[in-house]
């Protein structure tokens, strides 16, 4: 076991991170700001895993190699998404989109 | 041919006639001559059988009843229930009364409806009233007279709403049949208090184990006969539910003469008799049965006193007499009660046969003049005995019987109720008081008599001029039932001669077997000597007192004809209104029933309450919140993730609790 | 029973066959349509090939099922047992009916990219890993996989404003709720030390829950609730069905949802039996929620497909109410309830999408109305359809209710099973309406529906849906044994051997 | 008969004949032409009933039990199974439902005009599903039949019916299902209770019966769970108001059989499953008051309303509603006397109310109006029309001598002895119920014919005829004769009253179904 991990203020910050992507989330109204802010999350995850992983094996790292795949792919696809309805509303305020409601 | 065939003969005759007739009457309505053939053949030989089971039980010495069971009825575990006839002394009494009166009235029938589009339906139902007046006095048990006792209510709301177009007959009809539905749920409530108490339903076994089974004077028996009794003042016109007999006039008069005359309306005091021991039992039921008799007696008399139509003048006549029957019954001399039953069957009948002859003339007048005046009002009337001596000569026999005059049959019955009421005045004093509203009774009887008589057949004819020449004596067929009625007004009091003038009392020895269960508990001294005489001469004067006064005062003026009547005043408004007792009824229970149940159960509680609120409330409800939760579906991302947060801090806060 | 040796590496292929066939099948796929991406005939291509994948996979799963294929000891990272296989049975049959019903669709919207149907098919390969899923990395895996797929296929009618908004809600909100499954993994993880559901379970076993396990175990049901669209995580769902081309509607109502509900039982199941008391209260408010909100909101929609989502909304809210015992019994009832749900509601989008003509965004009651004079057959399969989504007697969505209420009961909770009819009664003020204006009013004209023309493949499987459903309704004997084999099977693959 | 009966095995096949052959029937009927369809029904279900009768000779006289069971598996794993069986009860309910339902068939000739074979394939799935609920001895079963046939019902009414048929159809379905579910709920408990206690798992009527003491301190919700079920049904107040609007809505047919067959399920209900379940939370003091105020309530209510319909067809329903009333009464009276009353009232009321709304169905045809109204003086024109009118209003009411007084008199006989307060306000009953037929059949048939578009009106043909005279016939057979329907009732009937309240009819009383040689076997 590593003397000094850090474990409790990684996982402080992971979680603050978390929270301030959040946070993003619920206020921004800027589709890709809102994903940036996603983003974010996922790596705040991140962090904690990998402060988790000191103690519990390779497990932790090896979904943060995951992690950071799925969210280039999930990039990928997001934006060609926002790209999409940016053609149909010339914006990405997700304030203008709503015609599906009720 | 033995008894038991007979007495099923008895019945079916009947029925064989009601079938043929209702088939006619579908079917070939113009075959008067096959339906009038069929009408009264029936009913004569029903009468022909009615006498061979009087012989035949008058020769059996063990004068116990003879119990014919046709089939079991309602068998439901202990509860045995047989479609069984009875025959017993009171039972073979009122079989001759009913088959004989209606052979009469049938006859007569065939004469007053021969005009009739509806005859055959008219014959048809005329014996269907026959089967269940049969049914009636000879069911061995509660519910098979039930059949009987509802069935005749049935023929008496079809008979008076026999010419159903116009709406005051249907609602005379309708009226009568819920009248009686009244009484008849007396009648059962009295039944299940029967079942209850004996476990059993037949008339047999509760007059053997009545004395065993139930506390004299206690509450079950006395509960029993009082509802009895309600079915009986529904079915025999006593206050409260009289008011439907007068109303029933609307059907054909024979109709009259038979049903709310002779035979259904003293069914209420034939089961009175039936069940005696029951009230002899109960004093209290008794002294209410005596004391609504005596009340109904004075009652309906006074409001007879003022009526100008002719039937309504008998119909509260009879209403009048039926009260004197419960007099008779309340006080425990059933039999007397059953010998004005008898003699009142005849001479009652006689006078609406009579009125019938009377409307008969003045209808064929008017008919002939193509007038409009009313036939029934006797202030159309006046002097018609030079038209119609006949009847009038035979309805002064019956005027003279019914107002107790000897020797016509109406006296001795009459005089045994009263005198029966003096006596038990003895133990209880109340009696003394329904005593002198009989005699009062009487006095009024005899009036109204003596007034009808006179405007009908004396002074001038006000019949009208051209009118006049067309009034006829009706045919043989019509007068001739009247005729064999007025020998039995006549000779009738022969049936059950009181010793002191030498009878020996024929009628209440024939019925003891029947009545003995009862007079073991309310045996009645008769007076005797003195106090006999001074009642019977007291009788007789109310009556000559009361048809002098009749006569005097009603020849003593002019009678201006219908049309031109001034309308009553005071007192007499109040009586020629009935006391407004039908309307003060439907002022307080048919309109309250009525507004209670459109307004109040109906487009209250059914459809704004149960349906509006709860039902489609809930319906309306979901939607709302359907449509109040789907606001929050606004199509924001915004909205969205804060919801998602509430979710997720309340997960968080639920799980770290 | 066969018992694989999964340290070899045939005893593995064989163990993930259906997985890796449809895998490999799809990549196949794309790269015909990476050549032949134009025409009609090319999209059919596709269609009908990947369907002969899913046939191929649907075989493996077949031959791994009735052979009875467990695992030698404790399966590492994917199941292999009845559930898993239960599961992996319903997503295939989804993507199946979903290739079949889109084969004329895109076609009749003028959707010509091929690569529609190896989208559908990576999909599928998510959800079986995501249904099979032993440890939380597969999960997440299988969930990405899955959810990626989806989001394209949502928007997949680009020329739409509509796709495109609900591909864009989809993916925000699909991506933000990952956040949150992901920490929870995290947390998990760093409670237990493992990734492995089973293992997991084994640590917490015998004690309170701590704070890090808690937290991991609140935040993946938010993640879940999000993914079987449970209120108040629901709110992308009516949006999202109600623009996404009708097919893919179908495919994620059925194949991602049970994908979904498998994945959240295995891990309630393995990883938390002992902190029941903790998460049964959770399971059972989102279950009332979603049963209340979905079908109160149903009531209030004017187009059919929009009323299907809430409907489904609703459904997810019956069957989070089967999740709830946490037993064998529920587990099987939410198995048996996944295959009655997917059969039907394929069968009525498959109907829908239908009806629905070319441009015409919604379909209403109006646009239905007398429909059973001229197309008693369609009218008499969206009638079954509604009925069994209603629950009623005769059709395999009663077996399916059936299922539920006794699974319950059984556990001696009566408040759940009394909400799940009385919201079940609301519903038939939607579910009717729909049968009434087919049946019993009048068409517009005489000529109305003469247009609507089912392309065979789609009249084909959805009359095999439709008479699947009435056949289970009437014999479910088979169905409720597998059913209940799969949910005992659960448990015992929970028993904890030494670990890696 | 009964020699006749075994050398065919008539017992071995007949139920499961029964309810096969209407969904076979099904088939010929929707693949014929539309014109043959309505024949294909008649022929089905004549012979449906034809079969059915000989049920009146196969069961063993005096013997109260389930006989000609059934006993397939269905669902091994549930312990759900195939199982069906008659008793005296449901012998009678099922030659009820079977004798109705050619007459309805009949009564659809002309009424019917549009899609006819989607009309008869419904009624004749309605009669399997009607017959099962009659016959299913396993409670899966029971409540898929039970289920099952609201769908025939709903279209029935929803297509074929009135105006505002929409709204009445799918309220009865709401109404009833809403009910029947929470009835699952307590079939599920109280299976899961016995599995408990036995450790087997089983829907079987009889398993369930013999073990629902195993409910314990559940019994009070799962009675309450049927109850309202069944309450419904029936309808008792205050459930009762989808009852009016369905049968206004619903074509002849469907009135028919709603009143006649379906109401009785409800009552049925109670007879064989709630009290026989919870028989200590059924005659607790609390639920029997309850029930028998509602009971009550319902006679007088039904009555009183029905009193000031104008509709004919909503006073008719209405009368239902007082009718079940005295059911409900006589199941609570819970003597051999008024049990077997209420019985008879089931049946009495399939026929006379199932006739009335015949014959204002039959005018309706010819004048397209219900309201009373609209009416009066029919009695000249159509003379059969209005005598057969009158015996069917005179049975309902009551009158003694037709069918309507056997039951009504031994449920208010037999509930006196409990209830003499309640029976006695019960009694009342028969006063307004004279009412508000007589004064309605006063404004059909009697009073001025004065509507000119009512002087023309044919009277019966003789398809019509041919539906009443049998209703007819029956309504004096039973008011006369009920005997052997009463005694091929008693077995059971006292089987459920010596169940449900042990040692309530002493064994001396026995005597009444040991002394009926001839009739029987």
């Amino acid at each position: 076991m590593p003397e000094n991990t850090f474990l409790g203020p990684s996982l402080a910050l992971s979680a603050i991170l978390f929270s301030l992507g959040v946070a993003g989330v619920l206020l921004r109204r800027n589709a890709i700001v809102l994903f940036m802010c996603v983003e974010l999350m996922l790596n705040a995850v991140n962090l904690a895993f990998i402060a988790l992983a000191q103690f519990h094996g390779a497990g932790g790292q090896i979904m943060v190699l995951f992690v950071m795949t799925v969210a280039a792919a999930e990039a990928a696809v997001g934006l060609a998404i926002i790209l999409a309805i940016f053609r149909h509303t010339q914006s990405v305020d997700l304030q203008n989109i709503n015609l599906l409601r009720g | 041919m033995h008894l038991t065939h007979m007495v099923w003969l008895a019945v079916a005759l009947p029925v064989a006639g009601f079938l043929v007739n209702g088939a006619l009457a579908l079917w070939r309505p113009q075959a008067k001559t096959a339906v009038s053939v069929v009408g009264a053949g029936v009913l004569l030989a029903a009468f022909v059988v009615a006498l061979g089971v009087f012989a035949g039980l008058s020769n059996d010495p063990s004068q116990a009843p003879v119990i014919v069971r046709l089939w079991s009825w309602l068998p439901v575990g202990r509860l045995k229930v047989d479609f069984a006839f009875q025959v017993d002394q009171l039972a073979a009494v009122m079989l001759l009364i009913v088959t004989g009166v209606s052979s009469l009235i049938h006859l007569f029938s065939i004469g007053y409806m021969r005009e009739d589009p509806g005859y055959a339906r008219y014959f048809s139902y005329l014996n269907l009233f026959v089967v269940f007046m049969l049914v009636l006095v000879l069911g061995s048990n509660f519910p098979v007279l039930f059949i009987g006792w509802e069935g005749v209510g049935l023929c008496s709301y079809l008979l008076i709403g026999f010419w159903f177009s116009d709406k005051v007959n249907a609602d005379a009809g309708k009226k009568a049949f819920i009248m009686n539905r009244i009484g008849d749920f007396g009648f059962l409530v009295a039944t299940f208090f029967i079942w209850r108490a004996f476990g059993n339903l037949d008339f047999a076994y509760v007059s053997e184990h009545a004395a065993t089974t139930l506390a004299p004077g206690g509450a079950v028996v006395t509960a029993i006969t009082l509802f009895l009794f309600l079915g009986c003042t529904g079915k025999s016109a006593q206050i409260p539910l009289y008011t439907w007999l007068p109303d029933a006039m609307a059907g054909p008069t024979p109709v009259s003469a038979l049903i709310h005359a002779a035979t259904m309306v003293t069914a209420g005091v034939y089961l009175v008799a039936r069940t005696n021991v029951l009230f002899a039992m109960a004093p209290v039921s008794s002294a209410v049965v005596a004391g609504i008799g005596a009340v109904t007696a004075l009652f309906a008399a006074t409001i007879g006193l003022r009526q100008y139509d002719i039937k309504k003048v008998l119909a509260y006549s009879t209403v009048s007499q039926l009260g004197y029957m419960f007099l008779g019954a309340g006080t425990g001399a059933y039999a007397s009660g059953i010998f004005h039953l008898a003699t009142h069957a005849f001479f009652k009948a006689l006078l609406f046969l009579g009125s019938g002859n009377v409307i008969h003339a003045m209808h064929q007048a008017y008919h002939a003049t193509h007038s409009h005046e009313d036939a029934q009002d006797m202030r159309n009337m006046g002097g018609l005995r030079q038209y119609t001596p006949v009847t009038f000569w035979l309805m002064l026999i019956a005027t003279l019987a019914i107002a107790g005059i000897p020797p016509f049959a109406g006296f001795f019955s009459k005089d045994e109720i009263l005198a029966a009421a003096f006596a038990r005045g003895a133990d209880a004093p109340v009696y003394y008081v329904f005593y002198g509203m009989g005699v009062l009774a009487a006095l009024l009887t005899a009036f109204y008599m003596a007034r009808l008589m006179a405007m009908t057949f004396f002074g001038e004819n006000r019949t009208g001029e051209r009118e006049r020449a067309h009034l006829h004596e009706a045919p043989w067929i019509m007068t001739g039932p009247l005729v064999v009625l007025g020998v039995l007004s006549v000779i009738g009091g022969a049936i059950n001669l009181p010793p002191f003038i030498g009878g020996h009392a024929a009628l209440e020895h024939w019925l003891e077997p029947v009545l003995e269960p009862g007079l073991r508990f309310s045996h009645l001294a008769m007076p005797t000597g003195s106090a006999e005489y001074v009642l019977v001469g007291a009788a007789v004067a109310i009556g000559v007192i009361g048809l002098w006064l009749g006569f005097r005062v009603t020849l003593g003026r002019s009678i201006p004809v219908a049309r031109a009547a001034p309308p009553d005043r005071g007192f007499a408004r109040v009586l020629s209104r009935k006391y407004y007792v039908d309307e003060l009824y439907d002022a307080l229970v048919v309109r309250p029933l009525v507004w209670l149940s459109r307004v109040v159960l109906w487009r209250g509680v059914d459809q704004r309450v149960v349906d509006g609120a709860a039902v489609n409330g809930a319906a309306v409800v979901s939607r709302l919140a359907g449509g109040g939760l789907r606001l929050l579906q606004t199509g924001q991302v915004g909205v969205y993730v804060v919801l998602f947060l509430v979710g997720a801090v309340w997960i968080l806060r639920a799980v770290m609790r | 029973m066969t018992r694989l040796d999964l340290s070899t590496p045939l005893g593995l292929t064989l163990a993930l066959l259906p997985e890796i066939v449809l895998s490999a099948w799809a990549l196949v796929v794309l790269l015909v349509v990476s050549w032949r991406h134009r025409s009609a005939e090319d999209s059919r291509l596709a269609g009908w090939l990947s369907f002969a994948g899913v046939a191929v996979s649907a075989a493996a799963l077949a031959a791994l099922w009735v052979n009875g294929v467990t695992s030698d000891g404790l399966a590492q990272m994917v199941a292999l047992d009845p559930f898993r296989y239960g599961v992996a049975a319903v997503a295939l049959l989804s993507a199946g009916a979903t290739i079949l019903l889109s084969l004329g669709y895109l076609e009749r919207e003028r959707l010509l990219a091929p690569e529609y149907y190896p989208l559908v098919l990576l999909a599928t390969a998510g959800m079986m890993f995501l249904g099979g899923a032993e440890d939380l990395i597969v999960l997440f895996l299988g969930l990405e996989l899955m959810s990626v797929s989806v989001y394209v296929l949502a928007g997949f009618n680009r020329a739409n404003a509509f796709s495109a908004e609900a591909a864009l809600k989809y993916f925000l909100i699909g991506a933000f709720a990952s956040g949150f499954l992901l920490y929870g993994i995290a947390l998990v993880y760093g409670a237990t030390g493992t990734t492995n559901l089973s293992l997991g379970g084994a640590q917490l076993a015998g004690k309170p829950l701590g704070l890090m396990a808690s937290l991991g175990l609140g935040l993946l049901l938010i993640g879940f609730g999000f993914k079987v669209a449970a209120v108040p995580f629901h709110m992308w769902a009516p949006d999202v069905y109600d623009g996404s081309p009708t097919p893919v509607t179908g495919f994620m109502a059925t194949g991602v949802k049970a994908a979904a509900f498998a994945a959240l039982v295995r891990v309630l199941m393995e990883t938390f039996p002992a902190a029941a008391s903790t998460w049964q209260p959770i399971v059972a408010g989102l279950a009332i929620a979603s049963m209340v909100l979905g079908n109160l909101v149903a009531l209030t929609q004017r187009s059919i497909k929009r009323l299907l989502a809430y409907s489904s909304i609703a459904h997810a809210g019956y069957l989070l109410a089967a999740v709830w015992p946490g037993t064998p019994v529920g587990a099987g009832a939410v198995l048996l309830y996944l295959v009655a749900y997917s059969l039907t509601t394929l069968a009525a989008f498959g109907l829908l999408a239908w009806l629905g003509r070319n441009g015409e965004r919604d379909v209403t009651l109006n646009d239905i109305a007398g429909l059973a004079a001229t197309r008693p057959g369609i009218a008499f399969g969206l009638t079954v359809c509604m009925l069994s989504l209603l629950g009623f007697p005769g059709t395999f969505g009663f077996i399916g209710k059936w299922y539920i209420i006794s699974a319950l009961v059984a556990e001696g909770q009566y408040a759940l099973p009394v909400i799940v009819v009385l919201t079940s009664v609301v519903s038939a003020g939607y579910y009717l309406p729909i049968v009434m204006a087919m049946y019993m009013r009048p068409a517009p004209s005489a000529d109305r529906y003469s247009a609507v023309r089912l392309a065979p493949t789609a009249a084909g499987a959805i009359a095999v849906a439709v008479a699947a459903v009435l056949l289970f309704g009437v014999w479910p004997a088979g169905v409720l044994d597998l059913a209940g084999q799969s949910g005992r099977t659960l448990t015992q693959t929970g028993v904890p051997i030494a670990g890696p | 008969m009964t020699s006749f009966l075994d050398s065919i095995g008539y017992g071995r096949w007949i139920l499961h004949v029964l309810l096969l052959l209407p969904v076979v029937g099904v088939v010929p009927v929707l693949l014929g032409r539309e014109a043959w369809a309505k024949w294909t029904a008649l022929v089905v279900t004549l012979a449906e009933f034809v079969l059915s009768v000989g049920l009146w000779w196969s069961l063993i006289p005096g013997l109260g039990d389930m006989q000609l069971v059934t006993n397939a598996v269905w669902i091994r794993e549930w312990g759900i199974a195939y199982r069906v069986g008659i008793d005296g009860i449901s012998m009678v309910m099922v030659l009820l439902t079977t004798s109705l339902m050619p007459l309805s068939v009949l009564a659809s000739w002309r009424y019917i005009t549009s899609r006819e074979r989607g009309f008869y394939a419904l009624m004749l799935t309605l009669l399997t599903g009607l017959l099962g609920v009659f016959i299913a001895l396993d409670m899966f079963l029971f409540y898929v039949f039970f289920e099952v046939m609201l769908i025939p019902m709903y279209f029935i009414i929803g297509v074929w019916g009135g105006t505002n048929r929409l709204y009445a159809a799918i309220k009865f379905f709401i109404y009833t299902m809403a009910g029947s579910l929470l009835m699952l709920v307590a079939i599920v408990a109280l299976v899961w209770r016995v599995r408990a206690v036995t450790g087997q798992m089983s829907f079987s009527y009889s398993y369930l019966l013999e073990h629902a003491s195993a409910a314990g301190a559940a019994a009070p919700w799962l009675f309450a769970a049927f109850a309202l079920a069944f309450a419904i049904k029936v309808p008792i107040f205050p459930f009762h108001t989808w009852l009016p609007d369905a049968h206004v809505e619903a074509p002849t047919a469907g009135s028919v059989l709603l009143a006649s067959v379906m109401l009785k399920i409800g009552t049925y209900g109670f007879l064989r499953f709630a009290v026989p379940f919870f028989p200590q939370v059924a005659l607790s003091p609390a639920v029997s008051r309850l029930m028998v105020a509602l009971a009550v309530i319902g006679i007088i209510y039904g009555a009183l309303v029905a009193l000031v319909q104008p509709d004919f067809k909503k006073l008719v329903a209405y009368s239902s509603v007082s009718h079940l009333g005295f059911v409900m009464l006589g199941i609570w009276g819970m003597t051999l006397q008024s049990v077997q009353g209420a019985l008879m009232v089931m049946i009495s009321h399939g026929f006379s109310t199932g006739a009335l709304f015949l014959l204002i169905g039959m005018l309706y045809e010819r004048r397209h109006t219900r309201l009373i109204a609209d009416y009066g003086g029919l009695a000249r024109v159509v003379p059969v029309f209005s005598l057969i009118l009158t015996l069917v209003a005179l049975s309902s009411i009551g009158l003694p001598g037709l069918n309507g007084f056997v039951g009504e008199f031994l449920v208010l006989l037999g509930s006196f002895a409990a209830y003499p307060w309640a029976t006695g306000i019960a009694t009342t009953g028969v006063i307004f119920a004279a009412a508000y037929l007589l004064w309605a059949i006063q404004r059909l048939i009697y009073n001025r014919l004065d509507d000119r578009e009512n002087e023309h009106l044919r009277d019966l043909s003789f398809r019509e005829l041919a539906v009443l005279v049998p209703l007819v016939v029956g309504i004096v057979w039973l008011g006369l004769y009920p005997r052997p329907v009463l005694t091929r009732m008693e077995p059971a009937s006292r089987k459920f009253v010596e169940a449900v309240m042990p040692g309530s009819t002493p064994a001396a009383t026995l005597g009444a179904t040991a002394a009926i040689p001839g009739s029987g076997r």
